[in-house]
């Protein structure tokens, strides 16, 4: 049993909670235990460092000095999401190496009582202690429903490999820890050429134009090479390419169609874990079709629903979302 | 600026060896890189030449600060003069603090000759070091300096 | 918007106007750790990596250049920190380990405290994002969208593409489509935050 | 320690060089100088003078006036690094007629001038280190050098272009040399190229006359497949050890006819001399105007060592001159000086992730392309895609690959620019292809070279100003499907170009030799960070080391070009011939001496000693330094327990003293107290 802080950051707990019950699955086959931090705060995600550099980086490091907190005999934090990834990093990078930076957040912090000591923490992403810590032998172990005949696209993203500050990765644009992982699972796993380009990041809320070339640009080259789906490893990148992918579809007037998965989820399915307890379904491009191939019945897309009354972006009926609470109430009679 | 607020300066006796730091200092020079004047460099064939007697013989004349440096372990031109060196500094390091002298007041530096920048870097952050320990004041009982019970391994 | 009239600056006739040879220390300065921006050798390898060229007016290269060369106005009323979409490409292949998407962040924020942000479509979304996080300490996805879609008029053509989506994003994602919960710190947050921008004025 | 009282008994002229504004410009030299004349005379300070430029004739003669006029006995000048002008100022004292070890320079331009700003404490400390000096040279003794013979023998490591020359230098003049070459054959990587810029002669044309000259030369001692092991000695009298590779082939009966390589069934890829391009047999000569001409057997890759069973090349070999029992010979040969020619190796494109090298079949380097392009090559000099037959129509060659980059290489390796012009012509006059140059900045500084530059852009070649971001078969626009597309800012459009084409020539950077840095310990010489080896001056001295005795020539001081690396090897050769010529030289007489009375026999020494140069006599149980054998690093003077160990050059004496006087402890007390 290994033991780790962990940052889940907001995704998790709204536009990625596929992500988020997958993880709990995975990491509980793998006997990794998860301690939340507690009360941890949103990390600006890439809009605070756009118009405050201090208070930025002082949102990031509460995260930080929580963490070293609560850390009880722990020093590392696990995030899954890139972004959140990064930021954590980023912080403990920068106070580090630049003292009298430190200095200032930490005056900052100790307006709210905390104080980080740069360099307590080590911040890592879940794949990099899937791989490196847990190690390729143990999820070998576990696996009892290879992903045989599944031709899945690698995508990394931008924000884990680079600029990668503790050099965890083998490459900052064609690691192959990803491919190991995949191919481990049973997947055939392709040399995806773009597999750390960018999915658009906040583009599609701010230039829609620029982000759809950006989705276009991933989808089509993994369509050039016949995945049945493309793996992510962030939430950001999956919301992009899975939530756009439609939308995408009619700038350009093509007719994509690669349902994009986090990696967790295809490791939870080779570990025999239900479909249905991994968050499958909830994506937007189908990945029902593509594992019928594999021979999973993941479940069907919810049928066609009445039209909203009201335009997106305004607060929506709850019924609506009860709708959708269906598979948080199948996860936790699951984990009974 | 009146007496009082004048930062302490403090003395800096180095030992260089003539073939890989004293060339480092010329290194420096030659690529003009700046660092703080308190050094007044002594010029020995190998670092392995450096008698215990000379660091002592500085600081009792005043030095607040004596540096020693030579070639990386395993460069020495004289073969392996340079690990005697770091044996008799580590011994040296512990008598002077038994007397009564900061372990911080001497310092072992490997510089080779193409490393003008680290020999300028560090002489300088050397000089920021010594400056807070003040100047060498030999009247301290041995009490108040912290004894040393580790030692590095490896300089 | 459109009734806002942009005048153009009348064609230069000479050199540069106005050289401001303070202007790169001064982003270098802003920049955490050591930006190297000074080093610039004026390659393109990042313009040339840069996924969202096609939409800067200029390359980061020419950002670079214009930032020696003391052209503070256009610098700021640029698009090209806007455009940066934080892939790091451009950073971590560097030669001369500028610390390029750091850079545009810090660029980001002179522009906006020169107040010449020409498109605030990507400042607002920014400001939008950050006032949840410091009323509830979470971010807000949904609110965050509706928000920036319905109050930007070259977005909001969209908006009847985004209705699909969204009833997506409550449906299968089961998202809620109220805002977070929030943290029991929040208090101790905005002090936290209200002292770092005290820091970041000085 | 205070002299005060007693008259001193040296009589000591200080010389202060301004170094024009060098020293002047930041120390106070007219200030330095009336204070060492009135502070310093208890030490025997008579004359203290400052001057413009001591190192000039008139700077020298000043102190041989004074020497004669003012009946000096020691000189102390406060001028630049004693590692430049410690000779002159030693000769100039001899030719006044006072012995040259009397003489003491203290460096107050590189170690104070030239680092300092502050003015103030830059003069303060000038003057502390002049009365460092002063007080030190007061215990200077009059030395004679130490004269040894030199072995008129040189050794040359490294049998490439630089090496050869060197050779051939030595070897015409008359002296004996011993050539060691790694490989089998020697030609280095110039027997790859296929044409040299700019003037485009066949790059074999020119290099296997002088390998012939050199297998054949009667002064040549030529040891192919032989790798130097261990050197001992020092200057004039150097002993190195060599390992000579068992080749299983007897030179002595092999005629070099081929039948062996002919016959062998390994087919094996030749990554080192095709750049694994090409194929050879386990039993083979790298290129057939190898010399000397004898195959080896590549024992890692032969069925027979490895199974057990085949022989076909000892079946066939009409001279019986296969011989599988041969095995590595240890030799020792007695040289007088050592020239190190050991190279470059090249930069492994695959470090570029973003380049591709290694996943994109279509990218090349700059070496498979050498061998491409040359009609000795795999394809026989067609310039053909990785399927070994498609002509590419668009071709682009990127520069800079690995250099000039702070991720990889900081430094420019210098032939790139010129070499990727050259491929650039090789690519459109055999192909007609479009061509492309990606360049951050073009550099032909040499003869000729610029209009090579000219030739090329009138040939058509385009040019892109701009350091390539990436290299990727992902197609996104019409037109690049199937193709390779080099995405770009061209930086004098200023717009992002996404340019497809066939096939990419990577100019990849020079590195130092893997091992570089071991090499450079067994020869007893310094390495860069980088890994290239130190010249004694960047600027005077570039092809003499900090190690008497030890030259380099060629790519092994830095990344150079064939004119730059024959030039080295000659001028190398120039020095050792001067040197063998003058048949004995001169040592610095810093060595260590036991005072037998003092010497207590503990023999501590007596393994402090790097070189062996310390007997113990059983008989009068006291330790002896051999002088012949001692260096003069002064650790057994540091160790002796009894202080019976002197060092001529840095005794304690001289040590102590100059600590005082860094100190100040040596003023003269009266002096400052009126002062203050």
């Amino acid at each position: 049993m290994s033991e780790y802080l962990f940052y889940p950051g907001c995704s998790m707990e709204s536009s990625a909670k596929a992500y988020y019950h997958s993880v709990m699955s995975v990491c509980k086959s793998l006997d990794v235990k998860l301690n939340e931090i507690d009360d941890w705060n949103c990390c600006g995600a890439t809009e605070y460092l756009s118009l405050d550099i201090t208070p930025a980086y002082a949102l990031i490091a509460r995260n930080l000095a929580l963490a070293e907190q609560q850390a009880n005999g722990l020093n590392t934090i696990v995030a899954p999401c890139s972004a959140c990834y990064l930021n954590l990093s980023k912080a403990d990078h920068y106070m580090h190496e630049d003292k009298a930076f430190g200095k200032k957040i930490n005056t900052a912090l100790a307006a709210g009582g905390l104080h980080y000591d740069p360099g307590q923490m080590v911040v890592r992403h879940l794949l990099d202690v899937v791989i490196n810590e847990v190690g390729m032998d143990k999820v070998k172990e576990r696996i009892v429903k290879p992903l045989t005949g599944l031709r899945v696209a690698p995508y990394i993203g931008c924000m884990l490999p680079r600029p990668d500050y503790n050099k965890r990765y083998s490459d900052s644009e064609h690691p192959y820890e990803l491919d190991d992982l995949l191919r481990a699972l049973g997947a055939e796993v392709i040399d995806f050429p773009l597999k750390t380009a960018c999915c658009g990041g906040h583009m599609t809320q701010i230039g829609p134009d620029t982000a759809f070339e950006l989705i276009r640009r991933l989808i089509s080259s993994a369509d050039d090479y016949k995945a049945d789906v493309l793996v992510a490893l962030c939430p950001m990148c999956q919301m992009n390419l899975d939530a756009f992918q439609g939308q995408m579809n009619g700038y350009f007037h093509t007719n994509y169609h690669i349902p994009i998965l986090f990696f967790t989820q295809l490791m939870g399915l080779a570990f025999g874990e239900k479909p249905e307890n991994l968050g499958f379904g909830s994506e937007f491009v189908s990945a029902h079709e593509a594992m019928q191939r594999i021979g999973v019945q993941t479940p069907l897309p919810d049928a066609a629903k009445p039209a909203p009354k009201k335009p997106a972006g305004l607060p929506m009926p709850p019924a609506r979302a009860r709708a959708g609470q269906k598979i948080t109430i199948g996860n936790e009679e699951a984990s009974k | 600026m009146t007496e009082e607020t004048k930062p302490f300066e403090p003395v800096m006796i180095g030992f260089t060896c003539n073939w890989c730091s004293y060339r480092a200092a010329d290194m420096a020079g030659i690529s003009r890189m700046k660092y703080a004047p308190n050094v007044r460099l002594i010029r020995l064939m190998c670092s392995g030449r450096l008698d215990p007697t000379f660091v002592f013989k500085a600081f009792a004349g005043g030095a607040d600060a004596v540096l020693v440096s030579g070639c990386h372990p395993g460069d020495c031109h004289y073969a392996t003069q340079n690990y005697k060196a770091m044996r008799r500094f580590y011994l040296m390091k512990r008598v002077l603090n038994q007397l009564g002298i900061e372990s911080g007041r001497i310092k072992l530096l490997w510089a080779s000759a193409a490393e003008g920048q680290i020999f300028a870097n560090e002489i300088t952050k050397f000089v920021e070091e010594v400056r807070a320990l003040g100047p060498l004041n030999w009247n301290k009982t041995s009490a108040e300096i912290p004894v040393e019970t580790k030692e590095e391994v490896t300089a | 918007m459109s009734e806002k009239v942009t005048l153009v600056d009348p064609p230069s006739a000479g050199p540069v106007a106005h050289e401001d040879l303070s202007l790169l220390n001064e982003v270098s300065l802003c920049t955490p750790g050591d930006s190297h921006l000074e080093m610039c050798i004026q390659c393109g390898t990042c313009g040339g990596s840069c996924p969202s060229a096609s939409a800067m007016d200029h390359t980061p290269r020419a950002i670079f250049a214009m930032l020696r060369a003391g052209m503070r106005d256009e610098v700021m009323k640029s698009n090209t920190p806007w455009m940066c979409v934080s892939c790091y490409y451009c950073t971590v292949r560097c030669p001369q380990d500028i610390h390029i998407t750091d850079v545009m962040y810090t660029l980001k924020n002179m522009a906006i405290k020169s107040k010449m942000v020409q498109d605030s479509t990507a400042s607002d979304f920014s400001r939008t994002f950050i006032s949840y996080v410091k009323n509830y300490g979470r971010s807000f996805e949904i609110g965050l969208a509706g928000i920036q879609n319905a109050t930007h008029l070259k977005l909001a053509a969209r908006l009847p593409n985004m209705i699909p989506m969204a009833l997506g994003m409550l449906t299968k994602k089961g998202m809620s489509p109220l805002p977070p919960k929030r943290i029991k710190g929040l208090d101790g947050l905005k002090k936290i935050l209200d002292r770092a921008q005290e820091l970041e004025a000085e | 320690m205070s002299s005060e009282d007693k008259k001193p008994k040296e009589r000591i002229g200080v010389y202060i060089c301004h170094c024009g504004s060098n020293i002047a410009g930041v120390v106070n030299v007219a200030d330095v100088s009336k204070w060492a004349g009135d502070n310093l005379a208890n030490q025997g300070v008579v004359v203290s003078r400052d001057y413009k430029f001591m190192c000039s004739s008139l700077g020298q003669e000043l102190i041989q006036k004074d020497i004669k006029e003012q009946k000096l006995t020691r000189v102390v000048v406060a001028a630049c690094s004693p590692h430049l002008h410690e000779p002159t100022f030693r000769t100039a004292c001899k030719g006044a007629g006072m012995n040259p070890y009397l003489c003491e320079l203290v460096s107050i331009r590189e170690q104070d001038s030239w680092v300092h700003t502050d003015k103030i404490a830059a003069t303060e400390k000038a003057k502390a280190i002049v009365a460092g000096g002063v007080s030190r040279v007061v215990h200077h003794e009059p030395l004679i050098p130490l004269k040894v013979p030199i072995h008129p023998a040189t050794l040359i490591v490294g049998g490439g272009i630089a090496g050869i020359q060197a050779t051939l230098e030595i070897a015409d003049a008359g002296f004996p040399v011993y050539l060691v070459e790694r490989e089998p054959s020697i030609g280095g990587h110039m027997a790859q190229f296929d044409k040299t810029f700019p003037t485009l002669d066949c790059s074999a044309c020119i290099l296997t006359p002088k390998m012939v000259l050199v297998g054949n030369h009667p002064n040549v001692t030529l040891l192919t497949y032989s790798e130097v092991q261990k050197v001992d000695g020092y200057v004039g009298n150097f002993t190195v050890t060599i390992r000579k590779g068992a080749r299983y082939v007897k030179t002595a009966d092999c005629t070099g006819c081929g039948i062996c390589w002919e016959k062998c069934p390994k087919k094996v890829i030749d990554d080192k001399f095709e750049a694994g391009l090409g194929y050879r047999k386990a039993v083979y000569t790298p290129f057939p105007q190898a010399v000397p001409k004898y195959p080896v057997i590549d024992d890692i890759n032969c069925t027979y060592f490895q199974k057990g069973t085949c022989k076909a090349c000892e079946k066939f070999c009409p001279t019986n001159a296969i011989d599988f029992t041969q095995k590595d010979e240890i030799m020792t040969v007695e040289v007088g000086n050592i020239i190190l020619a050991t190279g470059w190796d090249l930069f492994d494109a695959r470090r570029v992730p973003n380049y591709g090298y290694g996943r994109l079949a279509n990218v090349f380097t700059n070496m498979e392309f050498e061998r491409l392009s040359n009609s000795a090559g795999p394809t026989g000099g067609n310039i053909v895609l990785r399927d070994g037959k498609t002509t590419p129509k668009s071709v682009g060659i990127v520069h800079c690959v690995g250099s000039r980059d702070k991720n990889y290489n900081n430094y420019c390796s210098a032939i790139c620019c010129m070499q990727s012009l050259k491929f650039a012509h090789l690519v459109h006059e055999k192909t007609g292809a479009t061509v492309y140059n990606f360049y951050i900045d073009i550099r032909t500084p040499a003869k000729a070279y610029d209009e090579f530059y000219q030739r090329i852009i009138e040939e058509g070649t385009l040019f892109v100003r701009g350091k390539v971001a990436e290299i990727t078969d992902a197609a996104r626009n019409p037109g690049e499907e199937g193709k390779l597309i080099i995405q770009v800012e061209d930086t004098l459009v200023g717009k992002q170009r996404r340019i497809p084409v066939d096939m990419v020539i990577l100019s990849s950077g020079l590195e130092p030799r893997a091992g570089s840095k071991e090499v450079a310990k067994t020869f007893g010489i310094s390495c860069s960070a980088d890994g290239w080896y130190i010249e004694r001056h960047p600027k005077l001295d570039p092809v003499a080391t900090m190690t008497e005795g030890v030259y380099i020539a060629g790519c092994v001081q830095g990344p150079k070009d064939i004119p730059a690396s024959v030039a080295q090897g000659a001028a190398a050769a120039a020095r050792i011939l001067g040197k063998i010529q003058q048949k004995e030289i001169a040592l610095e007489p810093i060595r260590a001496t036991v005072i037998e009375e003092k010497c207590s026999g503990c023999r501590i020494c007596n393994t402090m000693c790097p070189f062996s140069a310390i007997l113990f006599h059983e008989d009068t149980m006291v330790s002896e330094v051999n002088p012949a054998l001692c260096q003069g690093c002064g650790t057994c003077v540091a160790a002796c327990p009894a202080g019976a160990i002197t060092g001529t050059g840095f005794s304690n004496e001289q040590i102590l003293s100059q600590i005082d006087g860094l100190l100040l402890l040596t003023l003269d007390k009266k002096k400052e107290a009126a002062v203050a």
